[in-house]
């Protein structure tokens, strides 16, 4: 009779990676985001098809300065953010907490970047035309990314200062991390598409 | 109740189907697709009637139920059973693979047809009316007309296909499926008829408040009067000589008919509505929605809106003797 | 349960408000071809109705009063979408403008356009300089851009100024 | 409105004007026998002078329409000392594109819509206003004016200034009393008909044609009988071969031409009748071979998909008798033209050694980007070459004469076509030339712009533009807007091309002192090495100029040289007619590429008169 | 049926008292607070997925009247009865409501009950989140009504094609809130469809590998993947739209270098799909209620999974089916062609199991199983018109009329509203612990059936005579005024078979006989509690040994060592699902529904200014920031109590 009963108060109550289900949460917003993103990238490609010239006459070439920055800062951030990953797991307070708050500093010069392409370096408006629509959408969507992943990392930041901290805030951490390789790796092909792709296409 | 539904649709299909321009083709375009419809149809009546048979021949002998379930299961029944499943599964690929290949082969020779020396129209929809011209080398030579298309028996007519606001389907089921008039983008098919007579044509995109009532007739007449006909539409409209229909072509000139509708030969050169050249020589008005007779067209010119909420015609406030001459105008241009 | 929603929507419905209702049954004319100006409504149905306004835009291409004036930057005749209105900016100023014309060179339409319509056009045309309330007004059109959407204009305060460099 | 007492003036001078017919008659019957003994003796210094004399009798100054004067007191040396000598307000805010006239001791200016010409004595060394004559035409004409209301000058002849009005008129006065001789109407403003051209007095035909290429009028020249202003005969650009003047005389030089009523099979049906071809240009005379010269306007509407086929006759150049108006050749610049490629512009007649060998030509900058150097006796192109940024075509085929499209800048339904290059206004809209015999160079004052467009739907409605395209213009390559060229014909070549950062929307005035001459609309009259191109000397006047330098020797036996300020046309619109810059398609488009025009000058209207001290 | 089949606790009898002990517990952390704010803060699968299933109920309803409004203006020809601008915002609404406040809606919320019982845990993976999607939901669902009610309702169609539902030609918001719409459908669904998959994999009880996972629940995962991929598409269509109708961009401007085909690449790329998230679920429901009535599992289980998963996959390789009349190359459309014919493989190797487990089971008659017999016959039908219009050729001539209109009724309906009120009838007695009325449940279902062939296939013939879709009335003389009649006359009758089924509900909730755990004799977890389930479902989350637990004989061992003190659940391994850890579930709160709340608000005002979307946001920060905020966890999970 002794399988009669399935014991498991000894099982731990924090995971991290696959074994936790707030992972696979995440994954699943990666998917539903990553998907998102793919999809305007589709679009990009086939507005494409509808012009002469790419981008067209009387809009210059995406200036490659603060993309190829915001390329750097947000690449370069993928090592804090392994770090305070690591950190995370060992459940170590402080260290999180300030890994954090460089997190949210490079959150924030990404974003500045940003707003340095939508203000010139893109040439066009919105409302120009079709390639001014599907690029700010782009960039807009992916600095959105980059700003949830900057609020939750300031909050958790707060919440890891403030307290009362518990394990999952850890968990959270870790998630956290996750979601912000997505960001940095997703804007490799949104960098290689709004700024290279015109270049050859 | 399925099985009599299926009886009662085959008889009805076999009944309905002289009223049904989609099974009565009136051409070699409509009448390839319906050839595929029958066989399709009758692969797909044996198969129902195979899944049906089965269903109820399973319920009518079924074994009573033991009380409870069990996983204990006679491998030699499974096997059958799997085995059958197998077995319909391969039909049906079967089937699909034969429905393919037909459907291939037919959408390809509606492709082949087209013959060296088409007629050529471009048909324009609009909301919520069509506008047609007929192409010529000589620009001069070229025709325009509205809502009602004629084409001659036997050759075959290249339709090019736009539109300017929204999207609009060209489709004319006696002769042809349809095709998407797509503003940026330009498409074309090849119809034919193949008997002189009519065919409602419409619009089958859903294209706002009058989708429903956009219609236009396609016309299928022998050559020679075809050839009579489109001369007879590259004619001018001549400014009326008794004084009456002159008052309503001067009313028709300075007032709001002007601003929209072009009559060729007159400085009514309006692109908003139909060409009315030859309106007279029309069977219908504001698209296949009204007969083309003297009161509907007085009906129609006063409170379009009645009849067709929401169409782009606003209603005219014409005296009775100014509506009148506007109609004898009108009536004067076959 | 379908009742009960059906007979609320029929409530809700009475108290709606008219921003979105499209009224195709009014453009059925009332009486002859005006020679003057018609006696006007007090308020300009078409004001503050998004249809409406949309028509109007429609039609002020339809009518070509973007030959003259363009988008509303004006060429052969006066700009639109500025703060300087010539001869007012109310909407029975620019009804009269319309209807009757204006000796510099604006045609008369009266007789040629309906009421309905003409108010359609004068809710549009004030609607150009944000004269109109702002969740009415016309989005982009589906043609190349050419300035900046009426929705998106911020109300310009008119004046009226009498025509300049013009006797 | 006129009032009640100039209404009964014009009637009274209408019954005298009866009286007097037979009189008129015979005077127009011996000044036309001189004109030809004249003509017939003349050699081809007939074609190039202004007179010694050091008048200015027409906008352009001789027949060849070289805008060059003999006189040299003005040189390239003494030019930087130049100032003003005296100045004139003309009342008019609006765009002042007209040459001033020089006769004897008087000056006459015509202004912009109101249209008013001002005789003004030149012997007091300053402008008093001798008289002044007010047509008072019809305000509404300004509603139907495409691009500002300009007026492009008068012409005299024979004791009379001739000039046209805004609202089709065309009036002669005494050059003397400004007393009104004739005056005829000539077109129909409710139609969209307009006319600003200046212009041109040959023997006794005054030949005028109107404006309105953008409202679906239908385009005419006419031949008036400069007596009594009667309409001797009218061609029209468009319609059957009778209404063109298209007779047994008629050989163009390219064999697709020579087919009958071109003007109708052309056009899909009727739309000749709303097609365009207004003749609001420039005319030149060759009193050798009797033949006028002169290009036709743009096909309407702008919209090409509305008007399938070549379009004859606009966007063409007409060789015709001055007599009869009967055309001896014509050639079509830009077929079923798809950019507002109007072929207006001036025809510059010479005597040019084309491949070693001498031959009479006309040189015509086009608005289509090249300046074809044709025989003017037959009508074949001898050579077309782009003298600015082209890409909307690939060149002339000299053995058909057909320009070579590039369809991916024809527009198309619904749809933006970017970069076209020259934009609408062409390389060159209506602003002339001017030829120096001495440096072989012909001065092409021009800009350089591009633009997008959309073509649209659009019905016609009589008396309201009709046109069918949505037009954003912008500068093209290079940033500046305008541009100075000065053209070699025979090696077809650019000597030298300055650049100007607005269009150069004045005219070009060349003399013996080998110093050119021209306008800026951002206030400055210029003047130039005719050479090199080297600046000179420029003077800021009070608002930009597009008017038409002249130069004259005063009553005083000094050069002086005039210009007229005033800022406008369809380039300065934005200024002259307060348009709104925030809308792209102000004015067809031109407003987008003149958005900071207002920053530069304002309205005005003033004569300004140049000496050496 | 009332015996019960299998135990429904394998407790060792000495272990009654700490039963006893840890079910008080439970209950005591897992239920749900009374009251209002209970409503609102509510983290229970259950009662959200029953709001959600009632809520979608309702939306049906309307959507029903709204069918009936309909059929009523095309009784006869040239009906002035409805105006042509009422009638496109009812078929609009129609469409809309059924497809985004009904049929998705209800799908996910069987699952969200059903998934957590038929695993064997407690709630869902992310229970705050659950509550939020239905907020949104359901305030989407409001705002589209209220919008209809106030004639803003949109009226281009559910499909909403550019340019007609552009800026040039739908003035007003009427399309703006058809947009929105979709942004908080979307959302809702993603939600589920997040907690549908995390639950899912994570959470299953020991021993239930997912090759033991039930039918239903497999058909759950599928459909979730599906709308996490599928909704993106419309996600960035539909804000697309948005953006061309209210900040003037030009993604469908065809004069700025926009494309109208875009939009309908974007939405078939969802809408396809969608299809099938309605329908992959409802074969669960078949499967499941098969299975239970012919008393045996069902033939071809790796089979039937297979088909599942690659009905997922190719759901979204024939989208371009919808096109054809757009004009394609060759190559495109014999590829689409047989994309769209090969989907019949999948749909076939079910029906065939079906059949074949009918065939090999023993078959017990109840209403629930005439519900799924039902559908097998309208499927076929609904699925052999849809090989029909597969075909090109054939498909240019039946593409947008009533044929289409019959055929995709014939899937919906047939096979999607057909399932899923079987599985109402099946379900029921777990719900509320009462049995439904069999006498009832059959009369609606031949009233049902015979109305639904009634209406709808006429329809065909309609179509075949050159009836399009979507027209507000038809002429006199154009032979169509005879189906119409018909149909209309169907549409009383199965309106009368909704309404019976509907009483047999009513009835069912009030006078039901009791229940038991499991009346049917079902195999599945969720018959192992009590009807209705307790808030924690099981006292001892169970484990399993077999894809059908409840009918094997063995007993199986459960789940002790959760903590009761403490809203916690087991996470197992994804694959064999071996437990893993413990996990805490976050408790009711009252924080995702201000979020739903703010969310509304700046998508509301987003309507009219693009700085609703700011307004939103900076809600959304506060509400969120509030969620999220640490308030006093279990001493044991705060940092300082680690050594």
């Amino acid at each position: 009779m002794s399988q009669r009963a399935l014991d498991v108060s000894a099982l731990p109550t924090i995971a991290y990676g696959p074994r936790a289900s707030i992972w696979w949460g995440v994954l699943g917003l990666v998917a539903i985001e990553g998907s998102a993103l793919a999809i305007v990238g589709v679009s990009y490609l086939y507005l494409r098809q509808n012009f002469v010239a790419w981008p067209p006459p009387g809009t210059p070439l995406p200036a490659l300065g603060a993309a190829t920055g915001d390329l750097v800062v947000l690449l370069a951030s993928i090592v804090p953010m392994a770090i305070v990953d690591r950190l995370a797991r060992a459940e170590r307070r402080r260290p999180v907490a300030i890994g954090l708050g460089v997190m949210v500093l490079l959150g924030l010069a990404s974003l500045a970047l940003r707003a340095l392409q939508f203000a010139g370096a893109l040439g066009c408006r919105w409302d120009s035309h079709a390639y001014g629509s599907v690029v700010w959408t782009l960039l807009g969507m992916h600095a959105a990314h980059v700003l949830t992943s900057t609020l939750e990392n300031a909050l958790l930041m707060a919440v890891l200062v403030v307290g009362p901290v518990e394990r999952k805030d850890f968990v959270d951490a870790h998630v956290n991390a996750f979601y912000w390789y997505f960001i940095a790796a997703v804007w490799v092909p949104t960098y290689a598409l709004v700024y290279l792709a015109p270049r050859f296409l | 109740m399925s099985r009599a539904a299926i009886v009662v649709a085959a008889v009805a299909c076999a009944a309905c189907s002289g009223r049904m321009p989609v099974l009565d083709p009136g051409g070699p375009q409509a009448a390839r697709i319906a050839t595929y419809w029958w066989i399709v149809f009758w692969l797909s009546a044996l198969i129902l009637a195979a899944v049906v048979a089965f269903l109820l021949h399973t319920l009518a002998h079924r074994r009573v139920a033991a009380a409870p379930a069990s996983l204990v299961e006679d491998t030699r029944v499974e096997r059958r059973l799997a085995l059958g499943v197998a077995a319909a599964v391969g039909l049906t690929a079967l089937t699909l693979v034969v429905l393919l290949v037909t459907s291939v082969a037919t959408g390809r020779a509606l492709r082949s047809f087209g013959g060296t020396d088409p007629l050529t129209l471009e048909v324009t929809g609009y909301q919520w009316w069509w506008d047609v011209e007929y192409w010529d080398p000589v620009p001069s030579q070229r025709v325009r007309t509205a809502n009602e298309i004629h084409i001659p028996v036997g050759r075959p007519v290249l339709v090019k296909t736009r539109s300017l606001d929204v999207i609009h389907s060209f489709w004319v089921p006696g002769l042809h499926g349809k095709k998407d008039n797509i503003p940026g983008h330009g498409s074309s098919l090849v119809l034919q008829a193949d008997r002189a007579g009519t065919f409602i044509g419409r619009c089958a995109e859903f294209c706002g408040v009058q989708h429903a009532h956009m219609q236009l007739l396609v016309i299928a007449d022998q050559p020679e009067v075809f050839d009579a006909w489109l001369q007879a539409q590259r004619r001018s409209a001549v400014v009326p000589t008794d004084a009456f229909a002159r008052h309503g072509f001067d009313l028709f000139m300075t007032g709001p008919c002007a601003l929209c509708h072009t009559v060729l030969g007159t400085p009514a050169g309006g692109r908003r509505g139909p060409d009315l050249t030859h309106l007279a020589s029309r069977r219908t008005l504001a698209a296949g929605t009204l007969p083309n007779t003297v009161g509907h067209l007085a009906g129609w010119i006063i409170d379009p809106q009645a009849q067709k909420p929401g169409a782009q015609m606003p209603g005219n406030a014409f005296g009775a003797d100014d509506l009148s001459a506007l109609l004898a105008f009108l009536g004067g241009l076959s | 349960m379908s009742r009960v929603a059906a007979l609320a929507c029929v409530m809700l419905a009475l108290v709606a408000c008219e921003r979105e209702h499209r009224r195709f049954s009014e453009v059925a004319p009332a009486s002859g071809r005006p020679t003057h100006v018609t006696p006007q409504p007090s308020r300009n149905p078409a004001e503050g109705n998004a249809w409406a306004i949309a028509q109007g835009k429609q039609l002020y291409e339809a009518y070509n009063c973007n030959g003259c004036h363009a988008n509303g930057g004006g060429g052969m005749g006066p700009a639109l979408m500025d703060a300087t209105w010539l001869y007012g900016s109310e909407p029975q100023d620019v009804y009269t403008s319309i209807v009757e014309g204006r000796p510099n060179g604006m045609p008369a339409f009266g007789g040629r356009i309906p009421d309905v319509q003409v108010w359609q056009l004068v809710a549009y045309v004030r609607s150009m300089s944000g004269q109109t309330r702002f969740d009415v007004r016309p989005a982009r059109s589906d043609h190349m851009r050419v300035k900046e959407s009426e929705q998106a204009r911020r109300p310009e305060r008119p004046v009226t100024a009498a025509p300049s460099g013009r006797p | 409105m006129p009032g009640a007492q100039e209404i009964v003036d014009w009637w009274n001078a209408g019954r005298r004007r009866h009286r007097r017919r037979v009189a008129a008659l015979g005077v127009a019957l011996l000044v036309a026998l001189l004109t030809i003994i004249v003509a017939v003796h003349s050699d081809h210094h007939a074609l190039a002078a202004v007179g010694e004399d050091g008048q200015w009798l027409r906008a352009a100054g001789d027949y060849a329409s070289t805008r060059y004067s003999p006189l040299a007191q003005i040189t390239a040396a003494n030019v930087r000392q130049l100032r003003p000598a005296w100045s004139f307000s003309t009342g008019g805010a609006r765009g002042h594109e007209a040459a001033p006239l020089v006769v004897g001791d008087t000056m006459y200016v015509v202004t912009p819509y109101p249209n008013v010409v001002y005789a003004l004595d030149l012997r007091a060394g300053g402008g008093t206003v001798r008289w002044k004559y007010e047509p008072k035409p019809a305000a509404a004409a300004q509603g139907v004016a495409c691009c500002d209301v300009v007026n492009r000058g008068a012409a005299y002849a024979d004791g009379r200034v001739v000039f046209n009005t805004l609202d089709a008129h065309t009036i002669a006065v005494d050059a003397r009393t400004g007393r009104e001789l004739w005056n005829t109407k000539l077109g129909e403003i409710n139609r969209g008909e307009t006319m600003t051209m200046a212009p041109l007095i040959v023997r006794d035909r005054v030949l005028v044609g109107n404006s309105g290429g953008e409202l679906g009028v239908r385009g005419w020249l006419a031949g008036l009988d400069l007596a009594t202003g009667a309409v001797a005969w009218r061609a029209y650009s468009t319609g059957p071969d009778r209404d063109v003047l298209i007779g047994r005389a008629f050989r163009p030089f390219y064999a697709a031409d020579r087919v009958p009523n071109l003007g109708v099979t052309t056009w899909p049906a009727e739309a000749w009748r709303i097609g365009g071809g207004t003749m609001w240009g420039w005319i030149s005379y060759d009193p050798e071979l009797d033949l006028v010269y002169h290009g036709t306007g743009n096909p309407g509407p702008w919209n090409p998909d509305q008007r399938p086929g070549d379009n004859k006759w606009t966007s063409a150049i007409f060789a015709r008798r001055p007599a009869t108006g009967e055309a001896v050749w014509a050639y079509q610049l830009s077929p079923h033209d798809l950019h507002d490629y109007d072929g207006i512009n001036e025809q510059i007649l010479l005597d040019l050694d084309i491949k070693g060998r001498r031959r009479k030509v006309l040189v015509r900058p086009d608005r289509n980007g090249y300046v074809y150097v044709m025989d003017r006796a037959t009508g074949e192109v001898l050579s077309a070459t782009p003298f600015a940024h082209v890409n909307t075509s690939k060149g002339v085929d000299l053995a058909t004469g057909q320009l070579s499209l590039n369809d991916e800048k024809t527009p198309v339904l619904g749809k933006v076509v970017r970069d076209i290059c020259p934009a609408a206004p062409g390389a060159k809209d209506w602003q002339p030339s001017a030829w120096s015999p001495r440096t072989g160079l012909l001065y092409v004052p021009h800009q350089n712009l591009c633009m997008d467009v959309e073509s649209v739907e659009t019905g016609y409605i009589a008396g309201t533009p009709f046109v069918g395209m949505n037009v954003r213009m912008y500068s093209g390559p290079g940033g500046h807007r305008g541009e100075v060229t000065a053209w070699d014909p025979v090696n077809a070549r650019a000597a030298w091309k300055l650049k100007e950062p607005f269009p150069v929307w004045s005219g070009a005035l060349a003399t013996a002192g080998d110093v050119v001459f021209y306008g800026t609309m951002d206030r400055w009259f210029k003047a130039v090495d005719a050479k090199t191109g080297e600046l000179l000397w420029r003077f800021q006047t009070a608002s930009g100029i597009i008017g038409q330098p002249i130069t004259y020797r005063g009553p005083d036996g000094k050069q002086y040289v005039a210009v007229l300020d005033g800022v406008g046309g369809w380039a300065g619109a934005i200024v002259s007619a307060d348009l709104d810059p925030r809308d792209t398609g102000a004015a067809l488009g031109f407003v987008n590429a003149m958005r900071d025009l207002p920053a530069h000058t304002a309205k005005g209207g003033t004569l300004w008169v140049f000496a050496l001290p | 049926m009332s015996s019960t089949v299998g135990p429904t606790s394998t407790l060792a009898p000495g272990e009654a008292a700490r039963e006893t002990l840890d079910r008080a517990a439970l209950e005591r952390v897992w239920s749900t607070p009374p009251g209002f704010l209970g409503w609102l803060t509510s983290a229970s699968h259950k009662s959200v997925a029953l709001r959600y299933i009632v809520t979608a109920f309702g939306f049906f309803a309307l959507g029903g009247v709204l069918a009936a409004l309909m059929r009523l203006q095309l009784t006869r020809p040239e009906s002035r009865l409805i105006g042509p601008d009422l009638y496109n915002q009812i078929f609009t609404m129609h469409g809309s409501t059924m497809m985004f406040l009904f049929a998705v809606p209800v799908m996910e919320a069987f699952g969200i009950y059903l998934v957590p019982l038929m695993i064997g845990t407690r709630n869902v993976a992310f229970p705050r989140m659950n509550n939020f999607g239905y907020w949104i939901y359901l305030f989407g669902g409001l705002m589209l009504w209220t919008a209809f009610a106030l004639d803003i309702g949109p009226d281009t169609g559910w499909f909403a094609y550019v340019p007609l539902s552009g800026p040039a030609y739908s003035p007003g918001k009427r399309v703006d809130i058809w947009a929105q719409l979709i942004t908080f459908t979307e959302i809702a669904a993603l939600v589920a469809a997040v907690e549908l998959i995390v639950t899912t994999l994570k959470m299953r009880c020991p021993g239930m590998s997912l090759n033991r996972m039930p039918l239903f629940v497999w058909a759950m995962l599928v459909t979730a993947f599906m709308v996490i991929f599928a909704m993106p598409a419309i996600m960035v269509a539909s804000t697309m739209l948005a953006m061309d109708r209210l900040v003037d961009t030009h993604f469908f401007n065809p004069a700025e270098g926009g494309d109208a085909l875009l939009w309908q690449h974007l939405f078939w790329f969802f809408g396809h799909p969608e299809v099938y998230i309605i329908f992959i679920p409802a074969t669960g429901f078949v499967s499941t209620i098969v299975s239970t009535f012919a008393r045996r599992r069902i033939v071809g289980y790796p089979a039937m999974v297979l088909a599942l998963i690659a009905t997922g996959f190719l759901g979204f390789s024939l989208w371009v089916h919808h096109m054809f009349a757009v004009g394609l190359p060759q190559l495109g459309e014999a590829f689409f062609t047989a994309a769209s014919m090969m989907i019949a493989i999948p749909s076939g190797i079910q029906v065939f199991c079906w059949l074949a487990t009918l065939r090999g089971g023993r078959i017990v008659m109840r209403a629930p199983l005439l519900w799924a017999l039902g559908f097998i016959a309208l499927f076929v039908i609904g699925g052999l018109t849809g090989v029909m219009t597969a075909a090109v050729p054939l498909d240019l001539q039946l593409h947008d009329t009533y044929f289409v209109v019959a055929h995709f009724h014939y899937v919906l309906i047939g096979g999607a509203l057909f399932p899923l009120l079987g599985a109402v009838l099946f379900w029921l007695p777990k719900m509320c612990g009462r049995m439904p009325d069999e006498r009832l449940g059959r009369v609606s279902f031949w009233i049902t059936f015979v109305g639904f062939n009634l209406t709808f296939f006429p329809m065909h013939l309609l179509g075949l005579g050159g009836m399009p879709r979507r027209v507000y009335t038809y002429a006199r003389d154009a032979g169509l005024t005879t189906g119409n009649v018909v149909a209309s006359a169907g549409a009383v009758v199965l309106t009368a078979g909704i309404l019976v089924f509907l009483a047999n509900v009513a009835w069912t909730l009030r006078r039901g006989a009791p229940a038991g755990d499991d009346p049917w004799g079902a195999e599945t977890l969720e018959w192992a509690t009590a009807s209705p389930p307790p808030s924690y479902n099981f006292a001892y989350l169970p484990t399993v040994d077999g894809q059908a637990p409840l009918w094997s004989t063995q007993e199986r061992p459960v789940v002790t060592g959760l903590r009761t003190d403490v809203r916690e659940v087991l996470i197992t391994d994804g694959v064999d699902a071996t437990p893993d850890h413990r996990h805490r579930l976050d408790g009711a709160s009252v924080w995702p529904f201000l979020t739903a709340v703010a969310a509304t608000i700046g998508v509301v005002t987003a309507l009219f200014t693009p700085w609703g979307v700011t307004i939103g946001s900076l809600l959304a920060l506060v509400t969120l920031t509030g969620w999220f905020w640490p308030r006093g966890a279990p001493a044991h999970e705060t940092v300082e109590q680690r050594p």
